[in-house]
């Protein structure tokens, strides 16, 4: 199969549903003749004009309480929020309104609305830039919440979420952009709440989200040299969230960790963490352990934005601490 | 009270005092309700603007679409949700419009194009545009109405919400209810400048009216007008409409200290219902016995109402967590 | 000592403070004049008039905003959002701003400021005013987070958020706000990440917030007739969290339950569930349990209002399966 | 050129000249830093906006504070901070003005009222207005400045910044940088009405004036009368100021497509910088000597800025998470 980048299979995602429904329009800063930031809509203007290719001024609260309205009244908006930290001055729209509107409405008004941007540290593009929020748009109900590390859950995740009822946080960890990967040439859908065991093993169990998912998966090629055998799980939807086969795992091996590079307090590590705990405790050899980035605004300069990240040292060491234990 | 140029015929006008009184007389009774605790919630009525959704919404289609604020039974009924669901869902009942779920802030009734009334204030303002984003977007001649009271005003939902309307030439009516207090903050504190209808021209550049907001004639006309430009695809109009809401903020609170009971008293004279029925009389529309037949039949229906939201079930609680979600990823 | 009910004990820090610090100043919608929807500010204009007592428009983002300007050169604002939902549209404000000012100036500006609101389900409020979100400001980091639970620890976290230099969200459950204590007449500060033990007992560690405490409390009273002795830490602050008296408190019980209105996933619960994982596993007896509101939007209807909080039916049941396992 | 009534002494004017070029020559060697790949993160220069950071700043004393934006190298730099605190800053190192924390977009020197520049657009805008509130809170007769491109026009921030500024009479000076440009959405898309100062009469009732803002005399003057009227207790004005980027809106972006070559040309003929040279010479002030000179003298201050960047060490990583908190809860 060819390969393709993540921001191409996304692209393709969007491409081939905007020619199926023409309901689907895309809204945010730059995403018009210039084709977004990231060239998430490159080549879309031309096909498809301003009505579906809009342009905004900086209103991000704006634009997200306007596709609301959009979106209950047989339209289907994607927010491009190009860097998802603008997302925060539309929080009121998303928490009080978005989230809400299907089960207010007794499921009579939907909802159908993509939310997307990029998200992670990286690029000395410090604090303003960096962030990822989405144990935020977990812990609030009636958010869907995709999480793709690589270009086949991108464009699978990305349809399934142009094809639903429900707003979904599409979230695309800036370092992956240009990763290369397998992707079919024609449209299919994932389902969310469906992880992906990336890699079999009975030593422990890792569950990495996004980035992570990279890191960790060359780092257990590593350790499996020395015959440490790890399995690591992509949950790739953190909304719905697949505890089944993270529990399934535990009962395997015995041991967990969750990395994540975002914040650790009331995190998707905490939530996992919680859960196993609940339904997993007789299958614990050792206590769950998190990996998270600091707990910190982040820094600009790459000496302080480094250490503010989980880097290769500190993924090895819990792994190894986890199977040690 | 404007009475050139009527085009309207004896029918029309006497359906907007119709709407008016019903609005009026189920906001009564709802607020007694609320006395009696059969409200278990917040309720904010409308009684004294009347003549703003009455005259607002005549001009509607059904599947034209409208988005409400926290003071929005008179917009629902005016759209033509029926007393009854809107009773039953300020008792909480699974007969309400919105199941129970609501209550006063979150009527819904989108069959009819009742969007929603909404708890917090602004967001009617961008869901209104965006609405008429839809409807250009699809190529359909449905229009989207987006009332808001002054309190809305100085809110950056008003200024984004009004500018992309303005740029992208959209089939919008925002209808500004400036009833001169936002709970108890005054307008001229809140802002220096009060000619919400001069900021929408000079700002955005939009067609835009001050109107008085008790005669529900220069309503319903200055409605007229924005409704056939965005039918005809000639984008947006603000409907500045000035009026005095004449009972508390919300049932249960005081009335007194943030206003003078002469200003009280000077808007009690410019009833917008006591002034239609005078106008009806008078230009030949209606006499007296007319209004009270309607009156007498709006008495009824009411009364119907609440009878019905007292009679109704509650909802089953094991429903509690339902329709969050539809279809689909 | 004199009982006071809770909105007199906050009142009461802030009346104090406002004369000791002329740089303190109220701003929100009704707090002048009227003294505050929750009579937060009763008394206040009177003395102090409006530049201290700050009545504005609905303008939430802006005010937050304007307060961050304000305490970057040297005034201490009280942001009163009366209903904390109103909150969401400064997020960005918030999140993106007074968050971080202290960081990204290397400590050289302060950022003095509280934020204050009604939190919680009841009444039939619905779901524009029944809203908690302190999950959302434990996750992102610089925030204090303070949940008093009674008068006396309203005035004392009050009082140590207004003299002290960093954002602080004090939220009050407004079913609390009626309830009475002794409260002392003079001005104390309670300290951050301190827990209170309010109940001391053997069987089992009930961890509870907000109103979940006074309901909490009542049941055990019950449990107790029945020999079961539990005891019962309320947290106070969640941002610093005191996880040393939780973890003692394991140590000793074996058994733990966090009891939180507000919604489960990435919540408190799950953060002190992974954090006593991490830190007290072979403490533990059996697992770690979590009982919250049910993850919808809040309905209206009394019927369906009380089907989303736990009871004291689901409290009860919940202890003692905790107990039995 | 404006030069009717100028007050201004030679020194003045010269330093004016002074502080337009040590921003150009600053910016132009962190462009080429940025492209040897010494600056780590993103950088937006300030390049052919010169004169209105130099002229509203001219006006400021240390105490007054200024909040600014992503394009904040100009505005810190005539705020006092050293080209060396700025280059070092974005060279990501421990002796930037903010110790490697922020980068081109977070540069904090509070000390000298450099109180942040922003990588979110808007919030300048509200916090420019709150230190106006603390200012006349504690009767101090500081003044605080917002500076904001066209992009934040729409923004809500703008509606409810100004707004508030003007109910509460604060002493704050709003300066919209209108470069015609937000990235590359054309402010003309962005709203109907680009008069800024217009729509900061009409909506929010605030003294405001439109400038040429490559015009340093007319900024000046504009910023002079402004800042009087603050600190005299006489509320906010807004400074809606012309003018245009001469370098992509960040380093390492394109800069064709979205304006054209003659759009570019026409503002390079109107050279802030040069502009001010010709008429300083005209009007007698200087002779071409005196500007070498201080050309001269400016290269090497931003010559030795770039080597102390270049030689200053990294931020100890161990301080990645320091200063998150202050005293007390
Ligand atoms: C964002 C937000 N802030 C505060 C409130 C609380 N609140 C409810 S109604 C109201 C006043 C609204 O005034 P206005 O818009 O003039 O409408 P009116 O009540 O006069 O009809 C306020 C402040 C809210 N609902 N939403
Ligand atoms: C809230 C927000 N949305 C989007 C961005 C991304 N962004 C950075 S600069 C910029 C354009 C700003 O234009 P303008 O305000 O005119 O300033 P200029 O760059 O022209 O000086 C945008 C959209 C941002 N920083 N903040
Ligand atoms: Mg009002
Ligand atoms: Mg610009």
């Amino acid at each position: 199969m060819r390969e393709i980048t993540f921001t191409e299979a996304a692209r393709e995602a969007l491409t081939e549903q905007m020619a199926l429904d023409p309901s689907i329009f895309v809204v945010g800063e730059g995403i018009g003749e210039r084709g977004g930031n990231f060239n998430t809509t490159l080549g879309l203007y031309e096909k498809y004009g301003p009505m579906r290719l809009r342009d905004t001024p900086i209103v991000e609260r704006g634009f997200v309480g306007m596709c609301a309205g959009a979106a209950m009244t047989g339209a289907r908006p994607v927010v491009d929020f190009m860097i998802v930290d603008f997302i925060l001055d539309s929080m009121g729209e998303l928490l009080n309104q978005i989230s809400k509107i299907q089960y207010m409405s007794s499921g009579r008004i939907k909802m159908p609305m993509v939310l997307r941007g990029c998200i992670g540290i990286g690029g000395a593009a410090a604090t303003h830039h960096s962030g990822s929020y989405y144990p935020l748009f977990v812990h609030i109900p009636g958010f869907r919440v995709a999480l793709p590390s690589n270009p086949y859950d991108a464009k699978g995740l990305l349809t399934t979420a142009l094809t639903g009822d429900n707003p979904v946080l599409f979230l695309e960890h800036k370092l992956l952009l240009n990763r290369r990967g397998s992707v079919p040439e024609e449209a299919y859908k994932l389902p969310y709440g469906q992880a992906a065991v990336l890699r079999e093993g009975s030593a422990a169990t890792v569950v990495a989200l996004a980035v992570m998912v990279p890191k960790v998966l060359q780092i257990c090629d590593e350790l499996a040299k020395d015959g440490l055998d790890i399995e690591v799980i992509d949950p790739r939807t953190l909304a719905p969230l697949d505890t089944t086969t993270i529990l399934e795992s535990v009962r395997k091996t015995g041991r967990l960790l969750i990395a994540d590079e975002t914040f650790g307090p009331c995190g998707i590590g905490a939530e996992i963490s919680a859960q196993v705990m609940e339904q997993g405790f007789d299958d614990l050899d050792a206590p769950i352990a998190r990996l998270n980035g600091a707990h910190t605004p982040t820094p600009y300069s790459p000496t302080l934005e480094n250490a503010v990240i989980p880097d290769q040292a500190a993924i090895t060491k819990a792994i190894r601490d986890l199977v040690a234990e | 009270m404007a009475n050139e140029d009527i085009a309207l015929n004896s029918e029309q006008l006497l359906a907007l005092y119709h709407m008016m009184v019903l609005i009026r007389r189920t906001e009564e009774q709802l607020a007694r309700a609320h006395q009696m605790g059969l409200v278990p919630g917040p309720c904010h009525t409308y009684v004294g603007e009347e003549a703003i959704a009455a005259g607002v919404c005549a001009n509607l289609r059904e599947d034209d679409v409208v988005f409400s604020t926290h003071r929005g039974h008179g917009h629902a009924l005016a759209k033509g949700v029926s007393p009854r669901a809107v009773a039953a869902e300020l008792f909480g009942k699974a007969t309400g419009c919105s199941q129970g779920r609501g209550g006063s802030m979150h009527l819904f009734a989108p069959e009819i194009g009742l969007m929603g009334t909404s708890g917090i204030v602004g967001p009617s303002i961008l869901q209104g545009a965006g609405a008429g984003y839809s409807f250009k977007l699809l190529a359909s001649d449905q229009v989207s109405v987006a009332f808001f009271g002054d309190g809305a005003v100085s809110n950056g939902a008003f200024h984004e919400g009004l500018n992309m309307a303005a740029i992208w030439d959209l089939p919008v009516i925002f209808v500004c209810e400036d009833n001169m207090y936002a709970t108890e903050v005054a307008f001229r504190d809140a802002t220096r400048v009060q000619d919400v209808a001069q900021r929408a021209r000079v700002s955005y550049d939009m067609a835009a009216v001050r109107v008085d907001g008790n005669d529900v004639l220069a309503v319903h006309r200055a409605a007229e007008e924005a409704v056939a430009r965005a039918r005809a695809g000639g984008g947006p109009s603000l409907i500045d409409c000035k009026t005095y809401r004449a009972r508390p903020h919300a049932e249960g609170m005081r009335d007194g200290g943030y206003r003078s009971a002469e200003e009280m008293q000077a808007w009690k004279e410019r009833d917008p219902i006591a002034a239609h029925a005078a106008w009806l009389i008078e230009a030949g529309h209606a006499e007296a016995a007319d209004l009270d037949a309607i009156e007498a039949q709006v008495n009824s229906t009411v009364d119907d109402a609440i009878e019905f939201a007292r009679a109704s079930p509650f909802p089953d609680p094991s429903t509690a967590a339902d329709f969050i979600f539809g279809a689909g990823g």
